[in-house]
């Protein structure tokens, strides 16, 4: 699919709201051509679609032999923001790797370009957390408006995604000790000695990489977004797998609507398509038809019969992001 | 998930300057693209035979690199599903047919702890 | 050292129940002579000391192709339960990977054989963890007396061991991310994202390392194992550093000692020394006067005027032990 | 903590068997002894030159293995400390003097996940 296809794709599933990243979907990225910009905007007009947000990354690690300074790290903030102004996005991912000096260094510059930079608060992550909370006493006390939350919504797998478990049965893990896997993820078990465990049930690499897995996933109540809505601009609405009944097997979104309901949420929830990874082995990948099944589905958890929402189909619909 | 799209199915040939060797098509094992001093390595092992970094080029849109320039490069980069050219010097010119080919991308990715990147191999007839 | 010094050592410490590795100190092993026993059960006499445990271990993976059936790990167990024997034990401590099912099988040689196999229950397991619930399961379900626990005393590690945060200084680790590892251990905050958190700091080896630390070491309260205390048959008191205040530095032995003192427990501590690694670099081990400190804290604690006590001095001073 | 022990300073010396080449001892770095099936690799490399696996070989106690005997053998162990010779060839004699030996140990052991071992790396004096 051209970038020019995902925006069409995303419109006609009404999701209106597009994400980009940059360096994925832009060759030349940093340096964006006026011709590509005037396109961007005529696809924008065409397809009835805005700018939702972009993603930045940072490249502390640029160079092999050295860290980027803080300095550095603040230009390549600004670089990003300016893109996302020629863009006509308001919002800004900002990556999970960026400190919180980073943040506050960045912010007056995001402020006056009148764009708004999000951490995204990405699993294994969440709101009581030494790095979070460092990011949260950072926009609480500078009080700047351009700094924020972007909760990745992979931080609530309830559920053991079955895309991934069912690949690793193909891979060869042992029936038993996937089960263990899931079962012990399912009941918010203990993982941190499950590599272990596994490993003296005669686990092989992929019962490993399954136990590995386990340790990345996280669940946690989502109404804890609520005490920090005002923070919370752009939802990255991850997803591993919609069913032919229209839920996702993992992430309870009937229980994450309601919350940011109810705490006045307004921004828009991107579509984030993971489960294509696992799947592609053994199956034609559909991630068009994923992501439209989740807008439907936030249609109907929003109570709307008209399938147009506010939500954004991210472009990368195709592919894998943090 | 990318790993199986590093070695292209098409365009394994001679190489242009009539060299003993070759060039396989690459791509980059990520869902960005990565200025080139993020590259660490693009390793090839040829029909089982390790080649010499000092042996290989990589060029990304008509840009031509040898290994020890990547590391600083910082104002190129190799985009995502860009094919690049790894060209390729052997001792004795390639036998006509099929080869095996395979290639290791080593990448510096920020976010990482660990390097990221993938490998990839696979039969490749040598386009006459 | 040889090994006849390491029990003349644990004796002059008044440690006279001797715990021993056969396969640390025994040349031959699985094999025995008797003239070896004989030499052993003699300087058992000569330095008043007696065998109060052996350590097995169980090589699942001893061939490269495959692992061992159940009948052969159980052959393994008996193997050493019979060495045990010769060598005047009652105790043989079960290495963590032994699975419920082959102590279930190996319990009735066990018991004939008058041993007890006791897991050694070491971080980051703990009671409530499945691999420990499914040994329990099999130790309650058969009451069998020759099946029990061992615990390690490396699962009530309170504070971060300072010769670990020490070393990694001296290896080249950033004050300010040891500080960060140290702190975030020590309040018991979440170990889970913290190499993570390393690396966007621009950790290096030596950082990573010690965060890797961290998520190893467990603190929980001692009082769990009075839950347990029936099937309490030996105490492996580990330890990485005696100040010479005469405390350990990591692990609160004087309200662990409590603990087992109001459970009735009446079996043997045993040393098991693990800071020699952390500070060979750069100061000289003493890793006998560590033990002799360590038994000196003992008697304190159990109020004890005469230093000959019940504890035991493990043989492998000079080495680590899992 | 056992990695420093690996290559022993002394008994650094050309082969008993007049062939070119040498021996040099070598301790596991472990804390037990370990049956031979369980020792994954004794790799050598020599002034910066890898040598062949199968140009090597561990005697332990007397009882000599090649590296591909190893993994069947279940009856014999390397004991903890204990000084093992791993004999190697190599094309020309040895020439007198220093040398630089890098040993790497890899051991399977059954509690642990990853690979166990360790390596080392010391300068040594041919004896003469
Ligand atoms: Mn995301
Ligand atoms: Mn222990």
């Amino acid at each position: 699919m051209s970038l020019e296809d995902c925006i069409r794709a995303a419109a006609d599933c009404g999701a209106l709201g597009i994400e980009v990243i940059p360096e994925q979907s832009i060759p030349g990225y940093p340096h964006l051509t006026d011709e590509f910009v005037d396109t961007w905007h005529g696809w924008m007009q065409r397809y009835g679609t805005h700018t939702a947000a972009t993603d930045l990354f940072l490249d502390t690690k640029r160079h092999p032999d050295r860290w980027l300074t803080l300095e550095e790290q603040v230009a390549s903030i600004r670089q990003d923001v300016d893109i996302a102004v020629r863009l006509g996005a308001r919002i800004v991912r900002a990556i999970i790797n960026t400190s919180p000096e980073v943040m506050a260094a960045a912010a007056p510059y995001a402020e006056e370009a009148g764009v708004r930079l999000l951490l995204e608060v990405h699993a294994p992550f969440h709101y009581e957390h030494p790095w979070i909370l460092q990011h949260l006493e950072v926009m609480y006390r500078t009080g700047s408006p351009a700094l924020g939350l972007m909760p990745d919504m992979g931080t609530y797998v309830r559920r053991f995604p079955r895309v991934v478990s069912e690949r690793a049965l193909r891979d060869g893990a042992k029936p038993e000790l996937v089960d263990l896997v899931v079962r012990t993820y399912d009941e918010h078990g203990d993982t941190h000695a499950l590599m272990d465990v596994v490993h003296y049930r005669g686990g092989g690499p992929a019962d490993f990489g399954l136990a590995r897995q386990a340790t990345h996933y996280i669940w946690s109540e989502p109404k804890a977004m609520l005490d920090h809505m005002p923070l919370i601009g752009h939802v990255q609405a991850k997803f591993y797998e919609m069913t032919d009944e229209g839920v996702e097997y993992s992430i309870p979104y009937d229980e994450i609507v309601p919350v940011l309901v109810d705490g006045g949420f307004d921004g828009h929830l991107s579509s984030e398509y993971e489960g294509n990874r696992h799947v592609q082995d053994a199956f034609p990948v559909d991630s068009v038809e994923q992501v439209r099944r989740q807008h439907a589905m936030f249609a109907r958890l929003l109570g709307e019969q008209d399938p147009v929402l506010p939500g954004a189909g991210q472009t990368t619909t195709g592919t894998g992001s943090i | 998930m990318f790993d199986q799209y590093i070695v292209c199915e098409e365009g394994f040939r001679a190489r242009d300057d009539g060299r003993a060797g070759g060039v396989v098509e690459v791509r980059m094992p990520y869902y960005r693209g990565l200025t080139l001093s993020m590259v660490e390595a693009v390793d090839l092992v040829l029909d089982g035979r390790p080649v010499p970094p000092a042996d290989t080029t990589l060029t990304v849109h008509g840009n031509t690199y040898a290994p020890d320039q990547l590391g600083r490069t910082t104002d190129d980069r190799w985009e995502m599903g860009e094919r690049a050219q790894l060209a390729f010097l052997t001792d004795e010119p390639l036998a006509p047919g099929e080869h095996d080919v395979a290639v290791a991308v080593r990448l510096r990715i920020s976010y990482m702890p660990v390097p990221g990147g993938g490998r990839d191999r696979k039969r490749l007839t040598l386009a006459s």
